[in-house]
């Protein structure tokens, strides 16, 4: 029976240069749920998505997944153990096709994937992207682009996907589809950890949250019962969670 | 009581963004004037434009009543406005009394006159001071590179300080600086706005440091100010709350 | 530092009975060919005459220095050959170089045989610099008289390499062609070293002149040469002894082929004994050389001949005073392989050719005589 | 420079059939000016900067000059052109085969450029990787190994380059000073990061040499391209086709 | 330590010429001409960040300027060393505006371009320049009534200039000046917000490098008495970028170590024969791979470990 949780982080100490981000930071992501990490700016999270993977040295402390060690191994790497990561801001080729920016979801696949067929199912599923397959991505819209990205990152059905502020720059309209398509991601049995500005609606649409500060995971339970601590509020707006 | 600073429905917009939508404040002397507000909500951008740093698409900025919109930063710094960066902007391969030295010489004389009077710009005393009164004396002869991260956290703000400035514009000066050296950092603030009535604006996203050293505060999202009053007010006010969380 | 004092002193120390013979030239840089060439001349004769005995019943001991082909390196080095007391110092062979050691080599009165030629170079006051070969000012009014008498060329499309050489040499063409009346069609200057002449053929090409005149270093001859073939450009092409060298007709294959023009020295002359001294040079450096091979050669027999046959002695100043208006036989020294003139400011005689490239190889069409006969 | 030089060495020296030598020259430029240069020099030292790199990298030209000039002399030579040297005439006008057939060779080698970084998974996997190192990482593309397939790339294009241009410039150790400029200017001109940009630019800087050799005083011919690189520079640094490379503050 | 070395330094240079032939003499000569170039090249590069392929050209415009006046002119020597280092200066302020556009290897290509041009100018206008055939018979001046024409005297008149070029850097440096310079480089955006006018100090940066360049030249004319255009192509221009790197860009004493590698080592390596461009060339390689902040760079580390 595997563990509860698929991803956990152990005391982990991580941070750019001089300046210490992760100051021990220490949560575990439940398998098979969509879980929001909330925060104020400067808490970590962002840092937290990079130290996981791979993309910034975890000084001490351990990352687990699938409660096998995984601190420090390259994207490669973790893409091969089932990790996707759709990091903030825009992050497609803009001169190249849509369905050549698609392609590259599929370029660290095993041998022997049937990627085209795998290309297919995706877009069956987004039907925008076969629509405009042969245009340039930068025709996509900002919405589309996300889109984009995360099918990308569906190619290699991956088991956990790391998105990082995916609602940055839509409009609500377009914000309420991106979190029916996680639910829907979810449904199918992908393990969502997402950061969040907009907390609220973030929560809305999660099981579980977890909230850093300074660094550190400060509290850790289900969405609903976040989103009804009155304490949230102070948490932006200084005083922090103790206060 | 005496504006020194006016800003008047500036606007700034990249591309089809607009990120700074209209705002309008002023800034009184002696005051400690903070600017909060979520990631993306227009904070930088509006000191950028304020500081000749951006051209601002329109708008109306005044110093003292002058006009000084669009102005080049150096001139401005010269007419007594300095500020710090959102990331530490110090000189690594100048000793940190260089760098105070530095920031301020070009108040002093003309070019000619710096360049074949004295070395130190005649501010070796007045670096002296600011080194002490930010605790960095010990430090006065190392490189700024090797310093940590909260030593030149401090050495950046003192350098907005060295030239006396009328008004001053920190852009998140308590970012990534542990709590030991944070509690220093906004003592000492306090302490310079007490014995010399200087001007500070401070955008800064530690809510405990600015609403400890800020006398009023505004609140902006989405390019504008939406709430603005004394820490109290702010930090009960609905508006502010659910720019920072959302709406449901 | 120490290390700089001990190479200096190496270099200085001259060991006893030897006579001491610098070449100061272009080993390396854009003109390194002309200078290997001159610098191989020198080391076959070196090597001949050692052989024998050496002068004087002194080995010759030859150092060499490189210019690098650079004006600021070519005085240092000059200076570092003077302050090795040599005999004689043999170079440098492009013109500018031996322009910006005349001063030094003037104060020190070493004589000095050099390759350089371009037309100012004994005018300018240095009694110990003696030519190996014309001067453009000999060299142009010959070729001058074979367009005006031979081709009946009205008309003339110049290309030349923008550098000293060309510059100067196109200079006294063009004072030559003016007082024989021949109009210039085309005045196409050229960079050295370039390698696409495809524009500057094309500006041949329009000018319609009755003959073309290529002056230029030996490559860019050659590259010319085969744009222009390309081009269906016809000429007739006439040039001096560049563009008729060995090295030009090998480069340029078959589109050297029916180039005419002046040679002052060449390896091809039907004289017995430069025929012989080309298979000696060939044996021993695994090439055949061009006019530069010979100046080198011919000017160490100089040295020799007047050194041992007319002084007895080493003496630097007798040696430049003696060959002052002296001609040598080849029977007389069969190291000067022809009979050879040099004028009171250093400026040389002897006969030149007139030369056709027929089938890759270069053919005496014509000896022409000395100007003092 | 160089792969004329292997080429030579090959059938001089040791008496190999042309074909037989360009193929070994080929495989010599592979594995020294693309191979050897990345790991060598630039992975090394890339780290310090561009100006330690430049550096070294004049001091390699001089290194490989001197190598070439020393051990194989200071003589251009001849080189065997790959197709008959004749002249045929097409609308009236005489063209050389071997212009025509250079032509043809460009339009094929950059034809089969643009396909293979087009229309390859390797291809736009090194475009991915140049346009957004980040990014491409992420998506787990091997960054290192796209930048070293640019290098052999490079190194191969070098090499065809040599064939083309060597029967006609001569094999001169010299050589590979002005062409190497006249390339950068070229790319340049017409925008670092666009293999379009690049033959824009080639095409632009031969034709205004080609003019200004004609129509301008031909002693300041060298001047009007650089006159064209400093106004491309100074109206338009990305170069007349490039794109803007975003920059973060 | 330092001014020990110093001291030492400054005695050889004082007393090598005694043991020296006239072409040691010469080519330490042309070390200090070199030198005073590169410091002016240092303070544009190395200081204030700004890459300049063109210092080539401009001891190329102070070498005309002084052997065409003391030529054709007539002119004695300080007048037109002057007028050298002056209207240096002045191209090299102009030539200071693209800076103000572009940086980086935009910027050296600009001012590669600009070095070509110049010489193309120099080989060309035959009617200001002699074109190819160079100026000869370039006087050396005199000093007080003293003529300086012997090797010896003029090699310690250009340690004079060296060392009065030396000073002058080391003041400006240590001034206000030095310091925007460096803020110019390494931080621009912040510079301006503290009141340096980064527009001025970059263009007072090229002309000032500049001016020494035209100095370096004024010397250079009478040194070797022959002016023609070759010297001052390009590849002086790379040779002093060379010096500059190699020595340690941005140290106060890298010009003076870089111009040793540049100017001495490559005699030194003569022993060498054919072989001794390859073996500088290896040596250059060599030493950017592993000291890529130059000679004093490496020393700089030492020192502090």
């Amino acid at each position: 029976m595997a563990a509860a949780e698929l991803l956990k982080f152990e005391n982990v100490v991580a941070g750019y240069g001089k300046e210490t981000i992760l100051h021990g930071l220490s949560f575990a992501v439940p398998r098979g749920a969509m879980t929001t990490v909330i925060g104020p700016n400067g808490a970590g999270k962002s840092t937290a998505f990079k130290a996981a993977f791979g993309m910034l040295a975890v000084r001490s402390g351990r990352i687990l997944f699938e409660d096998r060690e995984i601190t420090n191994r390259a994207p490669r790497e973790l893409i091969g153990e089932g990790i996707c990561y759709v990091p903030q801001g825009r992050n497609i080729f803009p001169e190249l096709s849509v369905l050549h920016n698609l392609e590259f979801g599929g370029v660290a696949a095993p041998k022997g994937t049937d990627l085209k067929a795998r290309i297919e199912a995706v877009m069956d599923r987004f039907a925008v992207l076969r629509r405009k397959a042969r245009h340039q991505a930068s025709t996509l819209s900002g919405g589309e682009q996300k889109i984009l990205e995360i099918a990308r990152g569906l190619l290699l059905q991956p088991r956990l996907m790391l998105i990082d502020e995916p609602s940055i720059g839509l409009s609500p309209l377009l914000v309420e589809e991106l979190f029916a398509l996680l639910r829907e991601l979810r449904k199918g049995g992908i393990t969502l950890l997402m950061i969040e500005q907009n907390a609220k609606r973030a929560l809305e649409n999660s099981d579980y949250g977890v909230v850093l500060e300074l660094g550190r995971m400060r509290l850790q339970d289900s969405a609903r019962a976040i989103l009804s601590d009155p304490r949230i509020g102070q948490l932006f707006l200084g005083g922090g969670l103790s206060a | 009581m005496n504006t020194v600073l006016q800003v008047r429905d500036l606007r700034k917009s990249f591309g089809g963004i607009v990120a700074v939508d209209g705002v309008s404040f002023d800034v009184e002397e002696s005051e400690i004037l903070g600017i909060i507000g979520p990631n993306g909500s227009g904070k930088s951008t509006l000191f950028n434009c304020i500081l000749g740093q951006l051209q601002p698409s329109a708008g109306d900025v005044r110093l003292d009543g002058r006009a000084v919109t669009g102005m080049r930063p150096c001139d401005l710094n010269r007419l007594g406005v300095s500020r710090t960066f959102q990331l530490l902007q110090i000189f690594p391969h100048l000793t940190v009394r260089a760098n105070l030295i530095l920031a301020g010489q070009e108040h002093q004389g003309s070019m000619l006159s710096r360049l074949v009077g004295r070395p130190d710009a005649g501010l070796s005393a007045a670096a002296e001071r600011m080194l002490g009164f930010f605790r960095l004396e010990h430090l006065a002869d190392e490189d700024a590179g090797g310093l940590s991260y909260g030593q030149q956290k401090l050495l950046d703000v003192a350098m907005a300080f060295m030239a006396g400035p009328r008004l001053a514009l920190l852009d998140e000066p308590a970012g990534g600086v542990n709590p030991t050296m944070l509690a220093n950092l906004r003592e000492r603030l306090k302490a310079i706005n007490a014995e010399h009535g200087s001007t500070f604006v401070v955008i800064e996203h530690n809510m405990e440091f600015v609403m400890a050293l800020c006398d009023r505060i505004l609140v902006l999202a989405e390019g504008r100010i939406i709430a603005q009053g004394t820490p109290a007010e702010v930090r009960s006010d609905p508006k502010v709350i659910e720019a920072y969380l959302g709406r449901g | 530092m120490r290390g700089l004092i001990a190479v200096l002193l190496l270099l200085s120390g001259s060991a006893f009975g030897q006579v001491k013979l610098a070449y100061v030239g272009e080993i390396s840089g854009q003109l390194a060919v002309s200078g290997g060439n001159f610098r191989d001349g020198i080391i076959l004769a070196v090597e001949e005459i050692n052989a024998r005995g050496g002068m004087l019943k002194q080995k010759l001991d030859l150092t060499l220095y490189d210019t690098q082909t650079n004006p600021g390196v070519a005085r240092a080095q000059m200076q570092k050959a003077i302050d090795g007391e040599p005999y004689t110092i043999f170079g440098p062979v492009l013109s500018g170089n031996v322009k910006v050691t005349l001063e030094i080599v003037k104060q020190a009165e070493v004589p000095q045989f050099i390759g350089g030629e371009a037309a100012d170079l004994v005018t300018l006051g240095n009694p110990y610099m003696f030519r190996t070969s014309f001067g453009q000012q000999i060299g142009m009014p010959k070729i001058a008289n074979y367009i005006r008498d031979e081709l009946k060329a009205k008309s003339i499309a110049l290309i030349w390499v923008n550098n000293d050489f060309g510059k100067a040499g196109r200079d006294q063409l063009l004072r030559v062609l003016k007082e024989r009346d021949i109009r210039l069609a085309a005045d196409v200057s050229t960079e050295a070293g370039q390698v696409d002449f495809a524009a500057d053929v094309v500006k041949l090409k329009s000018a319609n002149a009755d003959a073309v005149f290529v002056y230029s270093n030996e490559e860019e001859c050659a590259r010319i040469m085969r744009e222009a073939r390309k081009q269906g450009l016809k000429g007739p092409f006439v040039g001096d002894t560049t563009l008729l060298s060995q090295k030009t007709i090998e480069l340029a294959a078959e589109a050297a082929n029916g180039v005419v023009g002046h040679v002052g020295l060449t390896v091809d002359a039907p004289i017995p004994e430069v025929k012989a001294f080309g298979e000696r040079f060939q044996k021993r450096f695994k090439y055949k050389p061009d006019h530069n091979g010979l100046k080198g050669y011919t000017a160490v027999y100089a040295m020799r001949y007047v050194t041992e046959k007319k002084l007895g002695k080493l003496d630097r100043k007798a040696l430049a005073k003696t060959l002052h208006g002296l001609t040598i036989t080849p029977k007389e020294e069969p190291g000067i392989l022809m009979e050879t003139t040099w004028n009171d400011v250093g400026e040389i005689d002897r006969i030149s050719f007139l030369a056709e490239v027929v089938k890759g190889q270069q053919q005496i069409v014509k000896v022409l005589p000395k100007l003092g006969k | 420079m160089l792969p004329a030089f292997f080429i030579l060495i090959g059938t001089h020296t040791f008496g190999l059939p042309f074909w037989l030598a360009a193929i070994l020259g080929g495989v010599a430029t592979l594995i020294l000016l693309g191979l050897a240069f990345k790991k060598v020099m630039v992975d090394p030292m890339i780290h310090h900067g561009v100006l330690p790199l430049v550096i070294a990298t004049i001091g390699l030209a001089i290194l490989m000059k001197e190598a070439v000039r020393e051990f194989y002399g200071a003589d251009a030579w001849p080189f065997p052109a790959l197709w008959a040297t004749t002249d045929v005439t097409l609308f009236g006008a005489v063209f050389a085969v071997q212009s025509l057939l250079i032509l043809a060779t460009c339009i094929v080698v950059v034809g089969a450029l643009q396909l293979f970084l087009a229309g390859t998974l390797t291809g736009r996997c090194m475009q991915a990787a140049a346009q957004n190192p980040a990014v491409a990482r992420l998506l787990g593309i091997r960054v290192e190994r796209m930048i070293l397939y640019t290098f052999l790339i490079n190194a191969a294009l070098v090499w065809i380059a040599a064939l083309l241009v060597t029967p006609i410039y001569l094999a001169k150790f010299t050589n590979g000073e002005i062409l190497g400029l006249y390339a950068f200017i070229a790319a340049l001109i017409g925008g670092f990061n666009q293999v379009r940009g690049a033959i824009v630019g080639g095409l632009l800087l031969g034709v205004i040499d080609n003019f200004c050799a004609v129509y301008v005083s031909s002693s300041y011919r060298m001047a009007v391209p650089l006159l064209v690189l400093i106004a491309v520079i100074l109206v338009r640094p990305q170069g007349l086709l490039g794109r803007v490379e975003e920059r973060t503050v | 330590m330092g001014i020990g070395i110093l001291a030492l330094a400054g005695a050889f240079l004082l007393v090598a010429p005694l043991g020296l032939k006239p072409y040691g003499i010469f080519i330490l000569s042309m070390w200090a001409v070199m030198t005073i170039a590169a410091i002016g090249l240092n303070l544009t590069l190395g200081y204030a960040g700004q890459i300049s392929l063109a210092q080539a050209a401009f001891v190329g415009i102070g070498a005309y300027v002084t052997a065409w006046l003391t030529t054709k002119g007539a002119w004695p020597f300080w007048p037109t060393y002057a007028l050298g280092f002056a209207s240096c200066f002045a191209v090299g302020w102009i030539l200071g505006y693209p800076a103000l556009r572009v940086q980086h290897h935009y910027l050296a290509f600009v001012t590669l371009a600009f070095n070509t041009l110049v010489y193309l100018v120099f080989r060309n206008e035959e009617w200001l320049t002699n074109g190819i055939y160079g100026i000869s018979n370039v006087p050396r001046p005199s000093l007080f009534g003293f003529s300086l024409k012997g090797g010896r005297e003029f090699y310690y008149f250009c340690l004079a200039n060296l060392v009065f070029v030396s000073l002058a850097a080391w003041w400006l440096i240590r001034s206000p000046w030095g310091r925007a310079f460096v803020a110019v480089r390494e931080n621009p955006i912040r510079a301006l917000s503290l009141g340096v006018d980064t527009r001025r100090y970059t263009l007072m940066a090229f002309a000032i490098g500049a001016g020494l360049g035209g100095i370096s030249g004024a010397l250079y004319a009478p040194l070797t008495q022959f002016v023609d255009p070759t010297p001052f192509a390009l590849g002086l221009s790379l040779n002093l970028l060379l010096m500059v790197v190699l020595g340690g860009s941005g140290y106060f004493f890298g010009p003076f170590l870089g111009a040793i590698v540049a100017v001495l080592l490559p005699e030194w390596l003569r022993f060498a024969q054919g072989y001794y461009l390859m073996g500088y060339a290896v040596l250059v390689m060599v030493m950017m791979a592993f000291w890529p902040t130059g000679l004093l760079g490496l020393a700089d580390r030492l020192l502090k470990k």
